[in-house]
């Protein structure tokens, strides 16, 4: 089992070594992530996000458009987590009355 | 979970806690303009009241924030957000803030406006939360307290 | 030598992953492998942070004096928001860890694995 | 802007139920399980809408916040979401309204956070299934996490120190997911599902992709409990209360194979996943070896619960070998084996949830024809869902094997025949062992256990069946098998042909 486990994080590791060496490098400016459009012509959302998100919401702070407006639905989903997790500790360690 | 019992710490953490609340609230209605926002003031008010909760005890503190309100508190704020975003469905798609009805402004005004209300009740809920998961781990088991 | 310079940030972050790794993985003590928990998450954090720099970029705030013509000029507010996302699961999953790990000492009075596994028989 | 609200209600019923619950419970007590049983018939109603919809007016596409694709979140409810997200909320509905009286006995005082985490689990799963966003799908799939691991730490001694096992190895898995996540991100700049298939149909495949694909491959195999990452699941099933098993068995890990058809079949090209590396290939080898290791190792279990543990990892197999084949009959297999499994499993430990409330064990050597003589309702549900499970028709077990049969023979994959043939004779083995006791066996023929199981039960020799809302909810779950395996046709074509993707 603990062999296994050895196993496990060794190909992790050459897997990981391999794949990095294909990413965009550091700081490349025009790495897919920053582009303005996709290979296939569609726009790339977090440079909309960079053009558009002052004038859409009069907010200067892209991030939190981002997190309130663009994909609110994940903030939502995010809020949930928390309140999972605070119900769910009630629910373990939460004594009977 | 007892009190410090060293005044001096207690007194400065009564002195701080005030001050962390209204630099908390200051990182949430700031978000707009600079890094912040709910979930990091929520967590900030969440510390001034754990602070409290680990120098004053954690009897002395429920008038500070009482333990059963954590888990009335949380719920409220992520129910005022769904509230938010269904209201948005008789116009348009939900958590669609163009849509704010009863609000006439321009469509960019009226989404930064409802960003700070949606920004406010995750505050709120990430507060109470907090404060209820660390109530939660920090309560005595039942062994203990009876012996 | 340009890829290694270019690279060896993602080999920084692959240490802190597995690091993490290795402790939730082959750690006896169950405290360890929440800790290592936290890291391997933090290590992924760090990883979509690091894509979102952008060489000459400044943070994703409006600035009058730089307008939004060129989105070069900013970092990429995406990986940021997402990350704001996963930082708050990570709290959430730590909560949750801590509070089975507080009912496991008080019915067994111990977090070593070995320990645990003698006195669940 | 786009008038069928009714996709993004199928979460929030759920979720509204969940943070209701806290809520009501402080103005009046005692009414979590009337809430959480409320708003999973209202949620289970809209999902089987949802269906209607998208039967006849097909695919809804629905914009969260009213932004376009790429740009916000989008909603997608196609045949595939639509069909999964009814069988999902109709098996959680039952299992919630069989669970009053469990949670009752099981863990008094502990009903308001318990239907809360259930309803967030539910509503959770929900999201992950109609989701067009692979970040969106992985807070879905934490929320659906969280909620698990603390369902699962409640029940005897052992539980929680198999949830936090499970917790670790699921968060492993997340986080791989993650990880694999930020890699496809990094290549491509998008998280919209649809986006993603353009533009990988575009994006010669690289070695971050590649790798990202695995390091997604993986976490979500470990959430699906596929072969060798099943060491949380047997566990975690056996030691946690009823209810939770319950609830998590029939549905949570099926939501992951779920997750692994959509990304293999609908993200990527269907011959993406099975060209550049032989990814749904190797998912459907482990896929047969699980189906194998879950079947033998059911054998020598004597506790019910945990022989059904086991048996989840052998039938996920199955469904991994249907995607493994990568061929439209292997889809409907799969697809058409989730939800028979689904309905098997949520019926079978509903059933060991009776058992264990009037027996008091489930332990399969202290089975005797008593047992039928005062449980006859739970048994003839018991042996419905277990010759299901073996495959006989016209159970609907036996359909989607039948399926998985015709996929491997069309690709001419002989071990995949062998170990669906090999794992029906061992699936007959295990159950028939049980069923032979309940029917035939007489009390007195046991000599290592007089009469005690029926003796105990029953001391006035009466029956001694579940109340209704306990024994309801089995029978339907039952008869439900016996309509899918008779309306299978009619499934498969009206349903099931509809979502085949382009291409597979």
């Amino acid at each position: 089992m603990r062999v296994f486990t050895y196993l496990v994080v060794a190909s992790f590791v050459a897997l990981l070594v391999y794949a990095s060496l294909g990413l965009p490098g550091r700081g490349e400016v025009d790495a897919p992530l920053h582009r303005e459009e996709s290979i296939a012509g569609t726009p790339v959302a977090a440079t909309f996000y960079t053009r558009k998100a002052f004038s859409d919401a009069a907010t200067p702070n892209f991030v939190t458009v981002i997190l309130a407006d663009y994909r609110g639905f994940d903030t939502l989903g995010e809020t949930l987590v928390v309140l999972t997790a605070g119900i769910a500790c009630l629910l373990i360690l939460g004594r009977a009355p | 979970m007892g009190a410090s019992r060293s005044v001096i710490v207690v007194l400065v953490s009564r002195l701080v806690a005030p001050l962390i609340q209204i630099f908390s609230f200051y990182v949430i209605f700031h978000g707009h303009y600079s890094p912040g926002g709910g979930f990091q003031g929520g967590a900030l008010l969440a510390a001034s009241i754990l602070l409290l909760r680990l120098t004053c005890g954690r009897e002395e503190s429920q008038k500070n924030f009482r333990s059963d309100l954590g888990l009335m508190l949380g719920p409220l704020g992520a129910m005022t957000f769904l509230v938010v975003g269904l209201i948005m469905i008789s116009g348009g798609s939900f958590l669609d803030y163009q849509h704010t009805p009863l609000l006439r402004l321009e469509p960019a005004q009226m989404r930064s406006f409802a960003i700070l209300i949606v920004e406010v009740a995750i505050g709120l809920a990430v507060m109470a939360t907090l404060i209820s998961i660390f109530d939660n781990l920090s309560a005595p088991s039942r062994k203990e307290d009876s012996s | 030598m340009d890829s290694i310079h270019a690279h060896y940030p993602y080999w920084v972050v692959l240490t802190l992953l597995v690091i993490g790794l290795w402790g939730m993985l082959l750690k006896g003590n169950l405290m360890k492998k929440v800790v290592g928990m936290t890291i391997f998450q933090s290590a992924i954090i760090l990883f979509f942070i690091l894509s979102a720099y952008k060489v000459g970029g400044t943070v994703p705030i409006y600035d009058e004096a730089l307008g939004v013509g060129d989105p070069s000029l900013y970092i990429n507010p995406l990986p940021h928001t997402l990350m704001l996302t996963a930082i708050v699961v990570g709290v959430a999953i730590v909560g949750e860890a801590l509070a089975l790990l507080i009912v496991i000492y008080r019915t067994y009075g111990t977090l070593e694995e070995p320990v645990l596994v003698e006195r669940m028989k | 802007m786009n008038p069928p609200h009714l996709v993004i209600l199928i979460p929030l019923i759920f979720f509204s139920g969940a943070l209701l619950i806290p809520l009501l419970e402080r103005w009046r007590h005692g009414c979590a399980y009337g809430v959480a049983v409320a708003s999973a018939a209202v949620g289970a109603l809209v999902t089987v809408a949802g269906l209607v919809e998208v039967s006849s007016g097909g695919t809804l596409r629905y914009q969260v916040s009213g932004w376009a694709p790429p740009i916000g979140i989008e909603l997608v409810l196609d045949p595939l979401s639509a069909f999964l997200s009814v069988m999902l909320a109709s098996v959680a509905l039952l299992v919630l309204v069989h669970s009053g009286s469990v949670v009752r006995r099981e863990l008094p005082g502990k009903a308001m956070p318990l239907y809360s985490t259930a309803l967030l689990l539910v509503g959770a799963l929900l999201g992950i299934t109609i989701t067009g966003d692979l970040f969106n799908l992985y807070v879905f799939l934490e929320i659906s996490s969280l909620a698990s691991y603390a369902l699962l730490a409640l029940g005897d001694r052992k539980a929680p120190v198999s949830a936090f096992r499970y917790l670790i190895l699921g968060t492993v898995g997340a986080s791989f997911y993650l990880l694999g996540l930020g890699f496809v991100f990094m290549t491509t700049g998008s998280l919209n599902m649809a986006d993603l298939k353009l533009i990988l149909s575009n994006l010669e495949s690289s070695p971050p992709l590649l790798v990202g694909l695995v390091l997604i491959t993986t976490g979500v195999g470990l959430k699906m409990a596929l072969f060798p990452m099943h060491g949380w699941l047997p566990d975690a099933y056996t030691y946690a209360s009823s209810t939770a098993t319950a609830l998590i068995a029939p549905i949570g890990t099926k939501i992951a194979a779920y997750v692994l058809i959509r990304i293999f079949f609908f993200v990527l090209d269907p011959g993406f996943a099975s060209g550049e590396i032989p990814l749904t290939t190797a998912i459907g080898y482990l896929g047969a070896a699980g189906i194998l290791w879950g079947s033998i190792l059911a054998i020598a279990q004597t506790d019910l619960k945990r022989m059904l543990a086991y048996s989840s990892v052998g039938q996920i197999g199955y469904i991994a070998l249907g995607i493994g084949l990568a061929s439209p009959m292997g889809f409907i297999g799969a697809i058409l084996h989730m939800v028979n499994h689904a309905v098997m499993k949520g019926c079978l430990f509903l059933v060991s949830a009776n058992f264990l409330s009037r027996l008091g064990h489930a332990d399969i050597r202290r089975f005797n024809d008593s047992t039928r003589v005062h449980m006859p309702w739970t048994a003839a549900g018991f042996t419905m869902a277990a010759l299901s499970m073996i495959g006989l028709p016209p159970f609907a077990g036996f359909f989607s094997k039948w399926y998985l049969i015709l996929g491997s023979v069309e690709e001419s994959n002989w071990v995949f025949v062998a170990v669906i043939l090999i794992s029906s004779l061992l699936s007959a083995v295990y159950f028939f062992r049980l069923i032979e006791r309940i029917y035939l066996r007489s009390p007195g023929r046991d000599s290592k256990y007089p009469d005690e199981a029926g003796g105990a039960a029953a001391p006035d020799g009466g029956r001694e069946e579940v109340s209704a809302s306990m024994l309801a909810p089995t029978l339907i779950l039952a008869s439900a098998l016996l309509v899918l395996g008779l309306l299978n046709v009619w499934i498969v074509n009206r349903l099931i042909q509809p979502m085949i993707p382009a291409g597979l």
